[in-house]
């Protein structure tokens, strides 16, 4: 097991490398096809990770914190072996049921975008540095996901940044060169001061524990809810939530998921975002408690605020990718008030709306690329309307996309929300209840403002009268590649919506 | 192709709810479960049930949707295959909240059906009336909705289960029991189109005609019936959410049927209509009685049939004719040609409308008297305020139904005898009317790929009524023929006498619409812009402020960068006397 | 019993680089017979062997302790002018290192520079004297004869070119730095009046045990001292003659200024901080934070805007000298090892790649490297890894491990609002490096820098980028350094 | 005599150099005035080591050492200085502004 996890680390990196130091002239497509290669053997490695199992090896109910759950497991595929002994850094990865998935989306979504890439590629061309920059991230991520240490975490978080921000600089909106590199730059500006904020976090909770190492530290965590644990834990929350990404810190995620271009917005949207939850859940919560319970309403506050304020944000916008990208600071605001919950559904809720929201926002972006493609622009005006007419099959993915991002039951949005709901009604009992039940409330009045921005969307898109809006001339309909591409995702939103067992099993009874 | 396969498709699974519920027709109850996540303490997963309960709906759905499944093969050619698999898929979920044993998968049903109905009302989406129709449905629906899941919630935790059939009242604190219950409410009412969610149905009218009948008759809102019937035990052991059901379901079916009366297009009247009727039934359920819940369900079979007739009789004219408009049918009405040349469209027209307002003999007669029999009990035998409540606005009720059925009956299909050929109520303000008459040769009746499910349903509203076995209370049903002469003989007579005085504010429909769009849609729209302009000039001024900051003090610091020499030893000696001072002050 | 003792091999490095440099200078001197190519490779030669040889000795030699110039003391420990101890071993280890580095760079450039090979590798060597024994001077006397041995040659270096922008640039550091020798000596005169020694230990000893008024004496007069350091270091406010003398001076000599020079600042200041002037808890490392903090701010800051590529590298220096002040001001020596040896190799390197594209394109603007990423990968690649280990962002994992020691030491010393003054640094240090790295990256570009880049710059930028890489992937020998 | 009064005198001296270097325009007055406070110095030390009564004489040892260094910084600086009167034809300190960044390069 540790060998395959350790390859699908390696291989998309040396991929990479490899890819950049070939001393031969690669054409578009055969780079997209390395790619889709490399990236595909990845999918198959990270399924392999892929085991029944009955919760997860760190996350205990809270009280007592000390000890492992009945049902937890030990990591699967550990390696451990010390990297850097001055600083007491180790080397320590391995996978529960909690990254497994998310590695499994990393892998799906890189792959989908190379097979993408094989005959949908950027004005630009530049096709080789691409792939490549999308494998580092993908290498990157995944090495977050199975992090066991802090430091290494950190340094897989960061590892994300330059490709990123290259692919939004170089490949983003080429009609504003300007706006991209300001959207690439607060990017990865921002992300980096949190990041750094989230290393000091992490530094003190050293300084409390003296160990970097995650396992470790989950068994023995850092009690307490004021003074030094409080510090870090708000530390790392904050440096996360930029991730996240929770209001009001939000500001970078409209620009760079707008200018960046289709691989780059499903990557940034459907994986990216996910390290920020995936920190809260996997260190926040286990590490540091009791200051967790100190901060989590403020945590659930911000998120419902997000939750609100997204949508609304989102009722405002006129231009298509920005517009799915604020949906994002919705979603992403359900996801951080599962978490602040800290009960065992809105934990679980959390977990399945990240991989939902992975999926949907990832189909989403894909098809906001398309359309943005076709008609060199994402601005809803210039677009015109009756997409029905123009691009039926589209317009009717569209339409799905949009139902399933709007929590529509029966589809994979639906549960994550449901479940970070009742988390809310249902909060931890160290948390103070009326709080989260006025949360939930306000969330669910989300839940409504969310439906009415994705109509509003289908109605000034895709409905309206053809005979206004005529048809262009490049409209071609959905090509096969696009089917092709889209439709695991199409798959995968529908069977996550009939079968949430599918993963709520994985995570077993906390 | 693709098309016909859904069509196929869509009759075949029509055709097989019926077979299911007729091969589980007196089959013993039974319940299974699959799926489930265990969450806590909570088990979230899937369950069905099969029981009485069940076996009626899925017939009456079964029908319903057969009957409009074909009927469209003749009335709908484009976009045909979407259009069936919507319908398809609609009554699928209809299915699933019918069999359903969990509140999830019931939940999932549910709001299934708001997105399909939302996407079929949008069917013709080149119209503006259409787009906005449909918005409107879903999100009323869906904001009702968030009531339900939070019921849900309450019921579900407070029970420790999300089993419909495990949710046992004596084990849940009555507190929780009324919140429970009344936020599941919120969601029926939502899916009902009660007081004060009540705006969105009548503007659904823009979808094709078979999706308003399927709508109205079997599906979507019976779904809020339906589940107060399932739940029943839950919903009475909680007074105070049957006395709150009592009352909305008496506003709505007295405003509703007010509203029905000043409609000038067929199937808005029926839109009406169908809200009042379900408040009947809710009426009935809120009662609290096995008698209420019996009489409930009667009458929703016996509405499905004739409501579903109507709108299938609406779809005809708006198909042969292009509008269900008065004014535009009255152009053909005067001139005699409706009645004659859309004859089997007439007669089961009349069979629907009488069953509706409660003739004597139809299928509406009997399930009303039941209702109000049941009311009556309760009454006079428990001397329940609610049912002396229920009683007199359902008789009330009664008679404005049959005030609106009359209207419409008369002022469609005959001439009226004052102003025969010459300018009615409705003409005044057609802009139109000045133009000659329409062309009327063409005007023929539909095929009978449509005719044959109206006369199915109309077969079954009039005989329905005389399948729950005959037992009138005679003095309520001489009392009910009573009410419904009092609401025909005033139609009758304006009728006669070509007039038809619609009160501003019943045409309005009290203005209820227009004060949510202030209330609600306004301020959003608002709160939207001020959300955007936040986000631009109060976050991002700050994200834009931090980066223009730096950008000047970089300039600053090159404006002190002045090359001299001496300006930077000053600038040394001066910053080692400041150092000095700050960790003075510091370190005191 | 003799009155002083001397363990040599202690002095050993020094010893030879000083003869290393009388001999570089007597061949260039008297061996006129030779042409200036065969001249410059032999002295080049020479200095390098000589410069390696303290390498190896300083490696071999590293755990040991070996004092010299000691003398008996009443009570307590001997007092020692000058100790080689592991923390010695890191520092001469990273001087050295940035010395033969700056030689390998001087290698390429001279060749067709009007510069006198022989003074330029005696001076080089001169000031690694200096350098080295500043960095394991434990007295007062000896550590100002070190810093002026570092700084006298490095004057004459930066006006070795005998032109109008080297004279200027060399006395703009001259006044500078004569100064802050003054005042670092008028600093020390009040250490010596207040305790009445010159041995650092000894001072450490005598400065706990004195009243109030004394200390406030003592607190001033470390004060100077350090700011003697500050403006060697440049630190703000004392930093305003390194852009105007960076630009100014050839850029190797940039190089070593920005290399060896800063280095041994760093080193002086840091044997002084951890010997016993400013002892945990003092003022002194208080001021030596609010340096720390106000340094890296300006200096990043004011890299923000630049258009040169040498005047952008000479701010960012500064920025990285407050990121060093840091975990400096809780003496963790430590975390400053490993910073300045990142910090050394990686500056090498962007000075050599500065020094191949300056070459060609004398302007030095950013502009000048747009599209080099396909123009000149090699370099290019070469250059952004440098840069961003600059930035401390994956891939130049050294750049983050040694900020990430330097947070630690920052938060192990409670000194939090400095941990948070970093944290800002590190975005804007970021905005700066990522300006050039997307000038490289910029396609299409008209006229591309591509040229037929010489021998000696490629096996130079390439034995930096590659010792850059394996501090990369092994940070811990950045920290096995000191330990 | 007391310790004070050459302390004072050693402070009137360095101060007096430190505004010398400060205001004078010309080079050479420039490293007068940095003489002058480097012998404040040494009066400094040579004083405390009077008043410490330091039988290894280390004030006075550093004192020789620092007059040592002056006169190498003297040397040094006036080479500088003859190299700068040959590049730009004065001794101006604060005339020498060749290598400010300017502003045209900024744009």
């Amino acid at each position: 097991m540790n060998a395959i996890l350790l390859g699908i680390l390696a291989l998309p990196m040396l991929a990479a490398l490899a890819l950049w130091a070939l001393p031969i002239t690669l054409g578009d497509r055969l780079a997209a096809l390395y790619g889709a290669v490399v990236s595909g053997l990845v999918l198959v490695g990270s399924v392999l990770l892929w085991q029944r199992t009955e919760g997860w090896f760190a996350y205990s109910e809270l009280q007592p914190v000390q000890q492992l759950g009945p049902n937890a497991r030990p990591l699967d595929a550990v390696t451990d072996v010390p990297w850097i002994p001055p600083l007491n850094v180790r080397f320590h990865i391995g996978v529960d049921s909690i990254s497994v998935p998310l590695i499994i989306l990393t892998a799906l979504l890189t792959f989908l975008c190379c097979i993408y890439s094989l005959k949908i590629t950027p004005r630009i061309g530049r096709m080789r540095s691409l792939i490549a920059l999308l494998l580092v991230i993908e290498a990157g991520v995944i090495g977050a996901f199975s992090a066991m240490d802090l430091v290494l975490f950190f340094v897989c978080f960061e590892i994300v940044l330059i490709p990123m921000w290259l692919i939004i600089d170089i490949w983003g909106d080429d009609h504003d060169p300007a706006g991209r590199k300001r959207a690439a730059t607060t990017f990865v500006l921002m992300t980096v001061f949190g990041s750094a904020l989230m290393l000091l976090g992490f530094l003190l909770v050293y300084r409390q524990a003296g160990t970097f190492d995650l396992v470790q530290l989950t068994n023995s965590p850092v009690l307490g809810g004021h003074g030094i644990p409080l510090v870090a834990a708000l530390l790392v929350a904050v440096g996360l939530a930029v991730k996240v990404p929770l209001w009001p810190l939000h500001i970078w995620l409209p620009d760079a998921h707008a200018k960046a271009p289709t691989v780059g917005s499903v990557i940034l949207a459907g994986i990216l975002l996910k390290l920020g939850t995936y920190g809260l859940i996997r260190i926040l919560v286990p590490v540091l408690p009791d200051a967790t319970v100190t901060i989590a309403p403020y945590l659930g506050g911000f998120s419902t605020v997000a939750i609100i304020a997204g949508s609304l944000a989102c009722l405002g916008q006129t231009d298509l990718k920005r517009l799915i990208a604020y949906s994002s600071v919705g979603h992403m605001g359900f996801v951080g008030l599962g978490i602040a919950s800290l009960s065992d559904a809105g934990m679980k809720g959390a977990l399945f709306a990240n991989i939902a929201h992975g999926i949907i926002t990832g189909l989403l972006f894909f098809v906001a690329g398309a359309i943005k493609d076709r008609h060199d622009t994402s601005d809803l005006r210039t677009i015109g309307r009756a997409l029905y007419a123009r691009l039926p099959r589209i317009g009717a993915l569209l339409t799905f996309a949009c139902l399933a991002s709007l929590g529509l039951p029966g589809l994979a949005g639906f549960w994550g929300e449901m479940l970070v709901l009742l988390g809310a009604y249902d909060p931890s009992a160290a948390l103070p209840q009326a709080t989260f039940r006025v949360f939930m409330v306000v969330a669910g009045l989300g839940t409504v403002l969310t439906a009415a921005y994705f109509l509003r969307l289908i109605r000034n898109l895709c409905q309206g009268d053809p005979a206004e809006n005529p048809a262009s001339a490049f409209a071609v309909d959905l090509s096969r590649i696009e089917l092709i591409t889209w439709s695991p995702l199409v798959v995968l939103t529908v069977l996550l919506g009939v079968w949430p067992g599918l993963l709520l099993h994985q995570w077993g009874i906390l | 192709m693709i098309a016909t396969v859904w069509r196929v498709a869509g009759v075949g699974f029509s055709l097989l709810l019926v077979l299911i519920a007729a091969l589980l027709y007196g089959a013993a109850p039974e319940q299974a479960s699959f799926l489930n996540s265990q969450i806590g303490d909570l088990t979230i997963g899937f369950a069905v049930r099969t029981d009485d309960l069940t076996v009626l709906l899925l017939a009456v759905v079964g029908v319903v949707a057969t009957c409009v499944q074909v009927y469209s093969l003749s009335y709908l050619h484009e976009r045909a295959s979407s259009y069936h698999a919507l319908v398809t898929l609609f009554t699928a979920a209809m299915a699933t909240v019918v069999v359903s044993d969990s509140l999830f998968l019931l939940l999932i049903g549910w709001e299934v059906m708001g997105a399909c109905s939302y996407l079929l009302i949008s069917h013709y989406w080149e119209r503006r009336d259409a787009r906005s129709g449909a918005v409107k449905a879903f999100l009323m629906t869906r904001l009702a909705d968030v009531g339900f899941l939070f019921g849900i919630f309450v019921l579900g935790v407070g029970a420790g289960t999300f089993r419909i059939s495990e949710l046992d009242p004596a084990r849940i604190s009555p507190g929780v029991l009324t919140a429970g219950t009344l936020l599941l409410l919120v969601g029926v009412v939502g899916k009902s189109a009660q007081v004060p969610l009540q705006t969105w149905l009548p503007d659904a009218m823009p979808g094709p005609s078979p999706v308003s009948a399927l709508i109205h008759a079997a599906t979507m809102v019976a779904a809020g019936v339906f589940l107060i019937a399932r739940l029943y035990d839950v919903f009475s052991a909680s007074s105070t959410t049957m006395t709150v059901l009592a009352i909305i379901a008496c506003v709505t079916m007295l405003f509703a049927a007010l509203c029905a009366m000043a409609a000038v297009e067929v199937k808005r009247v029926l839109a009406w209509s169908t809200v009042s009727q379900l408040a009947i039934m809710f009426s009935a359920l809120s009662l609290g009685t096995r008698e209420g819940r019996h009489a409930a369900l009667f009458h929703l079979v016996t509405h499905a049939a004739f409501k579903g007739l109507l709108f299938l009789c609406a779809g005809v004219l708006l198909h042969q004719v292009g509008s269900a408009a008065f004014v535009v049918l009255r152009r053909y009405t005067r001139r005699g040609v409706l009645r004659n040349r859309l004859r089997v469209t007439f007669l089961t027209m009349t069979v629907g409308l009488a069953a509706l307002a409660g003739v004597p003999g139809f299928a509406g007669f009997f399930s009303k008297d039941t209702v109000l029999e049941a009311a009556w009990d309760h009454a006079h035998h428990d001397g329940s305020v609610i049912g002396w409540v229920v009683l007199a606005s359902v008789g009330l009720t009664a008679s404005l139904t049959a005030f609106y059925c009359a209207r419409l009956w008369l002022w469609v299909f005959f001439r009226s005898p004052a102003l025969a050929g010459a300018i009615g109520a409705f003409e005044v303000d057609d802009p139109m009317a000045d133009l000659e008459d329409p062309d009327t040769s063409k005007l023929k009746d539909a095929s009978w790929l449509m005719l044959g499910p109206l006369v199915l349903l109309a077969v079954g509203a009039l005989g329905l009524g005389y399948v729950d076995g005959l037992h009138l209370n005679w003095a309520i049903a001489l009392g009910s023929t009573v009410l419904v002469l009092f609401g025909v003989l005033p139609a009758y007579s304006l009728w006669s006498r070509g007039a038809d005085p619609r009160p501003a504010v019943l045409e309005r429909e009290l203005g209820v619409d227009r004060a949510y769009h202030g209330i609600f849609v306004g301020p959003v729209r608002w709160l939207a812009k001020l959300s955007v302009l936040g986000d631009r000039d109060v976050i991002g001024a700050y994200v834009r402020a931090a980066g223009r900051s730096g950008t000047l003090a970089s300039q600053g610091l090159r404006l002190l960068q002045t090359g001299n020499v001496q300006t930077y030893l000053t600038g040394a000696v001066v910053g080692v006397v400041a150092l000095a001072i700050l960790a003075g002050v510091i370190a005191r | 019993m003799t009155l002083t003792w001397t363990d040599w091999q202690a002095i050993a490095v020094p010893l030879v680089l000083a003869i290393g440099a009388v001999a570089v200078l007597l061949i260039d001197a008297f061996w006129r017979s030779a042409t200036v190519q065969l001249r410059h490779t032999v002295v080049t030669l020479l200095t390098g062997a000589v410069i390696l040889f303290g390498l190896v000795f300083v490696w071999a030699q590293r755990d040991d302790f070996k004092p010299a110039f000691c003398r008996p003391v009443v009570e307590g420990p001997a007092e020692c002018s000058l100790v080689f101890e592991p923390l010695t071993a890191g520092l001469w280890g990273v001087l050295l290192i940035g010395g033969l580095g700056v030689v390998g760079l001087s290698a390429y450039r001279l060749l067709s520079a009007d510069i006198p090979v022989g003074e330029y590798h005696f001076l080089l060597l001169s000031a690694l004297v200096g350098a080295t024994t500043l960095a394991g001077a434990r007295d007062l006397a000896t550590v100002v004869i070190g810093l002026e041995v570092v700084s006298l040659p490095s004057f004459a270096l930066v006006a070795l070119r005998r032109d109008r922008r080297g004279s200027e640039a060399a006395l703009k550091a001259f006044l500078v730095s004569v100064l802050s020798t003054a005042v670092m000596l008028f600093g020390i005169s009040y250490l010596y009046g207040v305790t009445g020694s010159l041995h650092l230990v000894t001072i450490a000893n005598r400065l706990t045990g004195l009243d109030p008024d004394m200390k406030r004496v003592a607190f001033a007069a470390g004060l100077f001292v350090v700011v003697g350091f500050a403006f060697k270091i440049a630190a703000v406010p004392f930093h305003a003659w390194l852009p105007d003398t960076y630009v100014g001076a050839p850029v190797e000599v940039t190089a070593f200024l920005a290399v060896v020079s800063k280095s041994a600042g760093v080193a002086g200041l840091l044997v002084l901080v951890v010997t016993g002037i400013a002892p945990d808890g003092s003022d002194l490392r208080l001021v030596i934070a609010i340096l720390a903090a106000v340094t890296m701010t300006v200096g990043n800051l004011a890299a923000l805007r630049q258009r040169e590529a040498v005047r952008l590298l000479a701010w960012s220096s500064i920025g990285q000298v407050g990121f060093l002040l840091a975990p400096l001001a809780v003496g963790d020596a430590q975390a400053v090892v490993g910073y300045l040896a990142a910090y050394v190799i990686v500056t090498l390197g962007a000075f050599g790649a500065v020094a191949v594209v300056q070459r060609h394109r004398p302007a030095g603007l950013l502009s000048d490297y747009r599209g080099m990423v396909r123009s000149e990968p090699g370099l290019a690649v070469a250059l952004i890894f440098f840069l961003v280990v600059l930035a401390g962002l994956p891939p130049g994992l050294a750049g983050l491990f040694t900020k990430f020691a330097a947070f630690q030491a920052v938060i192990d010393g409670h000194l939090g609002w400095l941990a948070i003054v970093m944290a800002v640094n590190v975005m804007i240090g970021l905005a700066v490096y990522l300006r050039w790295v997307a000038e490289l990256f910029l396609l299409p570009a008209d006229d591309p820098f591509s040229v037929d880049i010489e021998t000696p710059a490629v096996v130079m930028v390439s034995l930096f980028t590659a010792a850059a890489v394996v501090v990369s992937v092994l940070p811990s020998t950045l920290f096995a350094l000191a330990t | 005599m007391p310790l004070v009064l050459p302390l004072l005198l050693a402070v009137v001296l360095f101060c007096l150099g430190v505004y010398g270097v400060l205001s004078r325009r010309n080079a050479i007055t420039i490293l007068m005035s940095l003489e002058l406070m480097l012998n404040a110095v040494n009066l400094n030390l040579v004083a405390f080591d009077a008043w410490h009564l330091d039988g290894l004489a280390t004030g006075q040892t550093l004192a020789v050492f620092v007059i040592t260094v002056a006169a190498a910084e003297i040397g040094l600086g006036l080479a500088i200085v003859l190299l700068l009167f040959r590049g730009h034809g004065h001794v101006d300190a604060d005339a020498a502004r060749d290598l400010v960044e300017h502003e045209e390069s900024a744009t």
